[in-house]
């Protein structure tokens, strides 16, 4: 990759194409998954299945963030209970044994919840990487319809296939409405 | 505040004095501070010497504590009250230590001291034992050696704690309606004596209650002789005057009857409510609970006595009764009289017979029964019958061959006029004459509770009315009329005397030295007899140093202090006849020949009317007591009512006239109306409306003004006790009475187990049924979690069999515990706080006369506790030794245990119950027991101070705590033993009593396993009795599961 | 049932879950305009006022309780729980509905879910909310409430488990944080949208922020898909647990009337019955206010009269049993409660309008017309709220009044006070409802589109051409 | 235009959502920390009094045992704090004119008693009996620690329930032979110190179990 385009690249985040519909965007994802981009991300209005396939994604660590959260809370919320009851001090209750497990369990089943609850979320969001307020594809006009009607395809030019005219062609033979640069 | 008062003209009230005190007194000691501020507003320079002068006058009565430490011990207490109270978070203000300057020898401080004297109510006196905590008296105890007292007291006695410290005592002398001074008074009182010596005493008269002190009898007795021409009246709203005279008409002289209840096998009382009225009631209910409970421990053998109860309002001793019979208050007579006739005692009147119709063999079956039982039965007339009918009485014990067995005669304990009601009428009739000049009344209220006929308060206010001496512990409705009020000494802060019901004298040793300055009768009567300055404790030693063997008398009077009775020596010639009825109760009784009813006029009242009852009130008496918060809450046995008093209707009688509970009727009687709201009450006398003296006081204090109806506005000479011709009109107000049990049937469950002794006989452990035995030690969890303590575990019993219901119980809880009153809006809304409370069940098919039973519920303390699993913050939860403990500052009130207690003994402080802005409460604190704070739970600790108590002296001498030495505060006051207390692993007396096959668990259906248990409750009805008795009866049915 | 089928024949089809013509710029624009364009609304200024007034009444009582305690309740003994507890728990079960909405049908793939699953969260958080404070102000001394939580303290104790109470706390809380964060998950694309689309500074600013910069990107979508649906299947266990940890409160005890173990599932229902009842309570208005017929239709009204049918129907076989058991046990204290002091007592009137309130009412949703019937509908939701705040009144009131010992018996008379704090809550609930359809999306935008997208994939794969893009046909 | 923030937005989101998370937790660790700390313990703090009385002096000094003073500490549940009349016992001989010990004669002449401020000041919900800890071997330094060597009385331990149970759940290494109560310096034996040390327990008949009840120190 010449020098030349190495500077281009750094001053543009990559090349933004708009769609008009879901299957559209996707066959359009898929070929150009096909042609042999990875740094590239699409934006819809709502999730759309097959999308992220389309991207080649198949990674997804939210699932066993969750059951690492929930047993964490689990396993926590009963062993505080016991070792309180049995250990930290022990009393006598309404004549009930130190080691009462069935009275621990609804307080163990809300702390699983908590815990898997809270590994969601935070989950997601972490491997999301959100917050992010600033990105730059908010930089592009027509973006604020993302979140309304129009489907997008940006190719990043941190892909090293990346090549402001090629790669603007190809977008162009997908057949979209626009296509736009993604300055920083 | 000084010249604020100075400038005003106007006389000052007595709740202004105490506000200005309360404004000054700081953290100060409460008294202490109002002394002084009070004697600014006397502006008077001699009040403080006066205030260190008569407490020199106490000097080394109170047990070591001189004069620097009485006026501290107050500021030592407001230490540990700071200490009492559940303080929040945050960091600990800093308290304040305050140590002695001069220490006395016998003071140890956080170690509390008992000392001996006895309480006079209604002129008979109970020998008590005080708790001193560093010269503080907290509680009062029974002394055990006092044959009044048995180491048990009525609910009074514990009441008179609250009442020393009543801040709405009076606190200052006042004359003409201005504070005044006690020098004053000696000038006035010095200057009437020297007049009075002058012309022999014409015009003056003193005016006391019933008198049985030796020492202020003497007093009296000598100044008449100093001033013959002088009377002393004494007048006792609830007095004996019938029985007394009942005596004159049989024996030709004024006798009292001195009852032997241990040896009465058949007892049929006339109307004697003997367990609740009259003197010597605490011996009289041990030595009917004793016979009660002969052949209830072991069914073999069978010596339980038998009680027949004719009376028309119910009363304790009718709900002990195995045969009750409501008749009118007017027929009772002609009760006795079918028995005199069936007895064939001579002289005896017929019966009219209609007026006991359909009830002959309940009499001649109660006449069988005593005729089977000569010399060991017994025929008992209450205190509200006429003369004739104790004159009967006296006959038929006589024909039965009673006298001299189960009962014996001795002259009257009290001293002055035998004709009480007499000597008041004669009173009134001088000073309507104008004959009198100079009126003492100590102690006595006539103003409010003289009969209404005789206009008493108008006599003495209009201007031939004599110069008006009044002593009393409030500035009451007397004190209003009076010209000079002196304020009168609390039995705890007063030297003095008193005797019991069968003559034994108990010498009254103060605990503390007059808190509002107070003066006893014997200092007013002692500075007419010119002994001015002679301190009341020299008087009542004289008195006694003439009586003893001087050699011996010191040891004999501090033997006498210790232990509350004195030993008197056959009577010297002088006193009365002092020294013998003590010997003759027990000894053989002199004879007074037989008793004879020629001179007897047999009144007859017309029928057919509605007849008006009068009773003094279980908890106020005859209105002495109105301003004592823990009396005025304190339930009245059968009616459980508070705050207040009521018209007590039957059930049929409210049928016919259309009368609802709370309702306000019209009592009509002569003249006089008032408006008295309704209680309706199964077993009252279908003719009779009760009502209770005693209420309704306008001028005693914040507590008791107002409370309920003044039924004395409806009492006349003539009827003192009973009358016809009673109107009852309904109105449509409604005031709504503070009871606190409100469902009185127990709706088929087996709560108070009870049986005729013959189906005891036959199945003795009726008590056990099947649910309780075979739930019994089931459990998933069998054994405690952590070890058991392997000494001590802790359980109590009550035994039903004795229990009469007094309520003792509960305001010694109260006493104990620092349990506040709530007042009137709170007991309407089921809030009362008693850690103990009576519960009372009415049995039977008849509404007319049910079947009564009485039910003591403190905590369970179970095993299994439901209230300990629902607390979040483990503020309940169980001791070593069995305890349900209750931590109140761990609490946060969430009441899940109270909801899920099933005996539903828990308490909640829904407000700031508690009483600690009112300086003079503060010392009335128990200073072992945390005052609880807004918005926690509480209830029966077991008096766990306590055993905490005794668990400490234990292990400090290196021993176990033993298996009956810790008493609570509800089983050392119960007047018959039925609560014991104890270590369930050692041998003692709980431990037996959990064996008695009477023995049963409350719900124990539940599996709570509670520590508390109960004795079943046994009847001995007479197998002869009637159809017309079977239900009551049904009363007496075992029910079993 | 034959009935019904025979119903179900004659009628064309169920009427759609979303009207015909809607696009996902017409669905955004629709419902993006409530909150960011639509003019100020006198109907919302006066339920606004009702509420905030009432919110008012609420800050007086509470400030009242505060400064005396809670003596100031006609709570005695024994009826040492009163409105408090009955509100605590009415609450809680009307914040069932929207979790239940969001979760359960979600994984039950029920499509009509989605326009109504926005507000009854909303409303599931509003009532947890108005529940949350009465276990605070029912305590003697609410300062320690921080006694009930495991915190390391200089008194080396923690809470005591085995207590109910104490499950509450947890279950509780554990219900309404999750569904704060269930909610606020869902919210997080439409926040996006609102951000794009709003036109003032500080309106980009806050709607930006919570969103949290959220673009709408394939891999953020895949992982959000996982999350909310993993949400949604913890939330659906959690909300059966929180009303049954609730009836343990009740079931714990050894009270008469309360210790049954048909409490839980009872309570269930008796929840679920509430909450889908105000959910009506709330919908038929809002959608009329503001022309939301498009999107929650009468197919929606009919399901849930369909829920009411059958949850009612539940509570009632539970009342049924309690009668039964405390027949067939034979035991005396269930006896008198059951056969005799709830039905002829002291409280027969609560305890009869409950029947016919909770059971008889719903029963007419067995007939469409009912169903159908928009402002019957409407009231019969209201009579349940009434019926179901009744069902507590007796179970807590009635049970402790009467219980072991009748010489504690006692009645319960509630007080100003008491009646201040539950209104005061239903102040609070419409406060912070009516703040929330101003200033929040009441309809989940982007679910909506998703459903359109669907709706066009059914429609074009029965024409059998290529899908249509609607979002074309915007332009 | 649709880029709303400015870049460092980002790095300010992710601060707040981590504050708003760990915040909470912080706070909670402070309290802990506080409500151990002298401020709320007092542990170390000189309360200001009437006389400048110097343990030091008279106990280590002049070797006065403690009881001379405090007379009821072996039988009641009150130390007993020592009447004017005791101190003046010896400064009515010795320092009797010091400008110091004013406040001393004047009580005693104008009988009005000192007032000290409390230093060990237990909750008022605490009830706490000298006698028996006396008499079970508890030494006066396990809860005054070496008050013999402060100039000025403060307080040494913190007096909390945590510290309370400490003891109460475990005496045995906290108990001394009887005669060695009042002896402030005392350290068990070193042969087999535990041994020694714990040898108390039978002979002082402690019942350990009956120490963590609720109502041994509230009722």
């Amino acid at each position: 990759m010449s020098g030349h385009d190495h500077v281009e690249n750094h001053e543009v985040y990559g090349l933004m194409a708009e769609f008009d519909g879901a299957a559209h965007l996707i066959e359009a994802t898929q070929s150009a998954y096909d042609h042999g981009y990875r740094m590239m991300e699409a934006y819809t209005p709502f999730p759309v299945e097959g999308l992220d396939l389309a991207l080649g994604y198949y990674r997804n660590k939210v699932p066993r963030t969750v059951f690492a959260g929930a047993l964490l809370g689990g396993l926590g919320g009963f062993f505080m209970q016991a070792w309180s009851a049995m250990v930290y001090y022990p009393h006598n209750i309404a004549g009930k044994p130190l080691y009462s497990w069935p009275a621990f369990i609804p307080i163990t089943f809300e702390m699983t919840v908590l815990g898997g609850a809270f590994a969601a979320v935070f989950g997601m969001l972490y491997f999301n990487g959100l917050p992010r307020l600033y990105h730059p594809v908010f930089n592009v006009p027509e973006f604020v319809q993302a979140s309304d009607d129009r489907f997008f395809l940006c190719i990043q030019s941190r892909d090293p296939l990346f090549d402001p005219k090629e790669t603007l062609s190809f977008l162009e033979s997908r057949g979209p409405r626009v296509i736009s640069v993604v300055p920083y | 505040m000084k010249p604020s008062y100075k400038d005003q003209e106007t006389p000052l009230t007595l709740t202004e004095l105490t506000r200005a005190a309360r404004a000054a007194s700081t953290s100060e000691a409460a008294s202490a501070r109002q002394w002084r501020s009070l004697s600014e507003l006397a502006d008077d320079g001699s009040f403080l010497e006066e205030v260190s002068q008569a407490v020199s006058g106490v000097r080394g009565a109170i047990h070591g504590l001189d004069d620097a430490s009485r006026r501290k011990f107050m500021t030592l207490m407001g230490a540990s009250f700071a200490l009492a109270g559940v303080a929040g978070c945050s960091v600990q203000p800093i308290e304040k230590i305050i140590p002695y300057v001069e220490q006395p020898e016998d003071i140890v401080p956080g170690k509390p001291m008992f000392f001996a004297t006895a309480a006079v109510a209604g002129g008979d006196g109970v020998g008590l034992l005080v708790e001193s905590h560093m010269g503080r008296p907290t509680k009062i105890e029974g002394n055990p050696t006092h044959p009044a007292s048995l180491g048990a007291t009525d609910v009074f006695s514990q009441a008179e704690m609250l009442a020393l410290y009543d801040p709405d005592r009076s606190q200052v002398v006042v004359h003409e309606g201005r504070v005044d001074t006690w020098e004053r008074f000696l000038a006035f009182a010095v200057d009437l004596r020297d007049r009075k010596l002058a012309n022999k005493g014409k015009g003056l008269r003193i005016l006391t209650q019933t008198v049985t002190s030796p020492t202020l009898a003497d007093q009296l007795n000598r100044l008449l002789e100093a001033m013959p021409e002088a009377k002393w009246h004494s007048y006792e709203p609830v007095t004996r005057d019938a029985a007394r005279r009942g005596a004159e008409l049989a024996f030709g002289e004024p006798l009292e009857p001195v009852l032997h209840l241990d040896k009465a096998d058949v007892i049929v009382s006339l109307d004697a409510d003997f367990l609740s009225w009259g003197p010597g009631r605490l011996h009289h209910a041990r030595a009917f609970a004793d016979r009660r409970s002969q052949g209830a421990d072991a069914p073999g053998e069978a010596a339980m006595n038998r009680l027949y109860v004719v009376e028309p309002t119910p009363t304790i001793t009718g709900a002990m009764a195995d045969h009750r019979l409501p008749v009118a208050a007017r027929d009772v007579s002609h009760a006795a009289r079918a028995l005199a006739k069936a007895l064939k005692v001579e002289g005896a009147p017929d019966a009219d017979a209609n007026r006991l119709a359909g009830h002959e063999t309940w009499f001649s079956a109660a006449a069988a029964d005593l005729l089977a039982h000569k010399g060991k039965s017994l025929v008992v007339v209450g205190e509200g019958q006429p003369a004739e009918v104790h004159a009967l009485g006296h006959a038929i014990n006589a024909a039965l061959g009673n006298i001299g067995e189960t009962v014996t005669l001795a002259p009257p304990t009290t001293a002055g006029p035998a004709d009480q009601l007499g000597s008041l009428v004669e009173l009134t009739r001088a000073i309507e004459a104008g004959e009198v000049d100079a009126l003492l009344i100590l102690g006595a209220n006539p103003a409010y509770d003289a009969p209404v006929d005789l206009n008493l308060a108008e006599a003495l206010l209009n201007d031939r009315g004599p110069t008006l001496v009044h002593l009393g512990t409030h500035d009451n409705e007397t004190a209003a009329l009076a010209n000079w009020h002196v304020p009168e000494a609390h039995f705890l802060e007063a030297w003095g005397d008193v005797r019991a019901f069968d003559g034994t004298v108990a010498i009254q040793q103060p605990l503390i030295a007059p808190l509002y300055n107070g003066r006893t009768a014997g200092e007013i009567v002692a500075t007419l007899l010119g002994e001015v300055g002679l301190p009341p404790r020299e008087t009542v030693r004289r008195y006694w140093r003439e009586r003893l063997p001087a050699e011996t008398f010191e040891a004999a009077w501090t033997q006498a202090l210790r232990d509350g009775v004195i030993k008197e020596q056959p009577a010297k010639s002088d006193a009365d006849a002092d020294g013998d009825e003590k010997a003759k109760a027990e000894a053989k009784p002199k004879q007074y020949g037989e008793p004879k009813l020629d001179k007897v006029k047999w009144a007859d009242a017309p029928t057919e009317e509605l007849e008006i009852v009068f009773r003094p009130d279980p908890t106020l008496w005859d209105g002495r007591y109105a301003n004592n918060g823990w009396l005025q809450e304190l339930p009245k046995p059968i009616t459980t009512l508070t705050w207040g008093n009521a018209a007590l209707v039957s059930p049929a009688l409210a049928e016919r006239l259309g009368l609802q509970n709370n309702q306000v009727v019209e009592l009509e009687y002569r003249e006089a109306v008032v408006e008295a709201p309704v209680w309706i009450t199964p077993g009252q006398a279908d003719d009779s409306v009760t009502v209770h003296l005693g209420h309704g006081r306008t001028r005693v204090g914040r507590v008791g003004n107002g409370v309920g109806f003044n039924a004395y506005a409806l009492r006349r000479s003539d009827a003192l006790w009973f009358g016809d011709g009673l109107k009852v009109s309904a109105t449509s107000k409604r005031i709504p009475l503070a009871v606190t049990q409100h469902h009185h049937n127990m709706e088929g469950r087996e709560l108070v187990r009870s049986a005729t002794i013959g189906q005891y006989r036959e199945t003795p452990d009726f008590a056990q049924a099947e649910e309780q035995s075979s739930h019994h030690g089931m459990s998933l969890h069998p054994d405690p979690p952590v070890p058991q303590n392997e000494h001590h575990a802790w359980a109590m019993a009550i035994d039903l069999n004795r229990c009469i219901g007094c309520n003792a119980c509960t305001i010694a809880c109260q006493a104990e515990n620092n349990i506040p009153v709530v007042g009137k809006d709170q007991v309407l809304l089921s809030r009362e706080m008693h850690w103990i409370r009576v519960d009372r069940y009415y049995e039977g098919e008849s509404e007319a006369n049910p079947g009564t039973v009485f039910q003591p519920v403190p905590c369970m303390h179970c095993e299994k506790a439901p209230c300990e699993l629902v607390c979040p913050v483990e503020a309940t939860l169980h001791s070593d030794e069995g305890l349900n403990e209750m931590v109140y500052n761990r609490c946060v009130g969430t009441r899940y245990c109270g909801n899920n207690c099933p005996y539903k003994v828990r308490r909640f402080n829904w407000f700031h119950y508690a009483d600690e802005t009112t300086p003079s409460l503060k010392p009335l604190n128990n200073p072992d027991v945390t005052v609880r704070s807004r918005g926690v739970m509480e209830k029966c600790t077991y008096c766990v101070q306590r055993i905490n108590e005794a668990r400490i002296n234990a292990k400090m001498a290196g021993r176990t705590v033993g298996g009956d030495e810790v008493v609570t505060a509800c089983q050392g006051v119960c007047p018959t033993r039925a609560i014991v207390f104890g270590n369930m692993l050692v041998e003692s007396a709980v431990t037996k009593a959990r064996q008695s096959p009477r023995h049963y668990a409350l719900l124990a259906g539940l599996g709570t396993r509670p520590r508390t248990t109960y004795l079943a409750r046994l009847n001995n009805p007479n197998p002869d009795a009637t159809p017309a008795e079977a239900s009551a009866e049904n009363s007496v049915e075992p029910r079993h599961g | 049932m034959a009935e019904l089928k025979r119903k179900a024949d004659r009628r064309p089809g169920p009427p759609p879950v979303l009207a015909p013509g809607h696009t996902f710029g017409s669905v955004t624009s629709k419902i993006s305009a409530i909150v960011l364009t639509d003019p100020y609304d006198w109907r919302w200024a006066i339920g606004m006022g009702i509420g905030s007034s009432l919110l008012l009444l609420f800050t007086v009582a509470v400030v009242h309780l505060l400064l005396h305690g809670v003596g100031v309740w006609g709570v005695n003994i024994p009826v040492m729980w009163g409105f408090a507890i009955i509100n605590f728990v009415w609450w809680i079960g009307i914040g069932h509905a929207g979790t239940l909405i969001s979760a359960i049908l979600l994984l039950l793939k029920q499509e009509w879910r989605t326009s109504i699953n926005r507000f009854a969260e909303a409303m599931t958080l509003f009532a947890v909310a108005c529940a949350g404070v009465f276990p605070l102000l029912h305590m003697g001394r609410p300062w320690k409430f921080y006694w009930l939580l495991p915190y390391p303290n200089t008194m080396a104790l923690l809470p005591q488990w085995r207590s109910p109470l104490v499950w509450d706390v947890f279950a509780v809380s554990t219900y309404a944080t999750v569904s704060v964060l269930f909610w606020y998950v869902g919210l997080i694309p439409d926040l996006a949208t609102l951000r794009d689309r709003a036109v003032s500074r500080p309106a980009q600013l806050i709607y930006g922020s919570l969103s949290l910069g959220w673009r709408g990107s394939a891999r953020h979508w895949a992982r959000y898909k996982s999350a909310y649906i993993l949400l949604a299947g913890l939330a659906t266990p959690l909300v059966v647990s929180v009303h049954t940890v609730v009836s343990f409160d009740f079931a714990a005890g050894v009270i008469p009337g309360w210790h049954t173990t048909i409490f839980p599932p009872y309570f269930v229902a008796g929840a679920i019955f509430s909450g889908f009842a105000m959910v009506v309570t709330l919908a038929v208005p809002l959608r009329a206010a503001y022309g939301l017929h498009d999107f929650i239709t009468d197919r929606h009204l009919d399901n849930m009269a369909k829920i009411l049918l059958a949850t009612g129907s539940i509570v009632g076989y539970g009342y049924a049993m309690e009668f039964f058991i405390a027949w067939y046990s034979g035991n005396p204290y269930e006896g008198f409660l059951f056969l005799d002091a709830r039905p002829f007592g002291w409280y027969h009137l609560a305890y009869r309008t409950m029947i016919f309130c909770n059971v008889l009412i719903p029963q007419l949703f067995w007939f469409p017309a009912c169903r159908r019937n928009i402002m019957l509908l409407w009231v019969c939701s209201l009579i349940v709220n009434v019926g179901m705040w009744l069902e507590r009144y007796v179970i807590v009131i009635t049970s402790l009044s009467q219980d072991f010992l009748p010489s504690s018996w006692a009645m319960y008379y509630p007080t100003f006070w008491d009646w201040a704090t539950f209104l005061g809550t239903i102040g609070l609930f419409l406060f912070l409802a009516f703040l929330f359809i101003r200033f929040l999306p009441v309809i989940a935008i982007a679910e909506m589109r998703e459903l359109v997208h669907e709706k066009d994939h059914h429609a074009a794969r029965h024409r059998g051409l290529p899908a249509a893009e609607p979002g074309g046909e915007t332009q | 235009m649709p880029q709303v923030f400015h870049p460092s937005a980002n790095t300010l989101s992710r601060v707040v959502l981590f504050s708003l998370v760990v915040g909470p937790a912080a706070l909670l660790g402070l309290i802990y920390l506080l409500v151990r700390s002298p401020y709320q313990t007092q542990v170390g703090v000189v309360r200001e009094q009437p006389v400048q009385f110097s343990h030091e002096h008279h106990v280590n000094g002049l070797g006065i045992d403690c009881r001379f003073c405090h007379t009821s500490v072996e039988t009641s549940a009150s130390a007993g704090m020592p009447p004017t009349h005791t101190c003046m016992t010896c400064h009515s001989q010795i320092w009797s004119d010091s400008p110091m010990l004013e406040p001393v004669r004047a009580s005693l002449r104008n009988n009005e008693p000192l007032e000290w401020n409390r230093v060990h000041d237990l909750p008022d919900f605490v009830y706490f009996h000298h006698g028996v800890h006396v008499q079970k071997g508890v030494g006066c330094v396990e809860c005054h620690g070496r008050i013999d060597l402060m100039p000025l009385a403060h307080r040494e331990k913190p007096l909390t329930m945590e510290w309370c149970l400490e003891c109460h759940r475990n005496p045995e290494p906290r108990l001394r032979p009887k005669e060695d109560v009042f002896a402030m310096d005392w350290t068990p034996p070193a042969d087999s110190e535990l041994a020694r040390a714990s040898e108390p327990v039978p002979t002082n008949h402690v019942e350990v179990g009956q120490l963590t009840n609720c109502s041994i120190c509230h009722r």
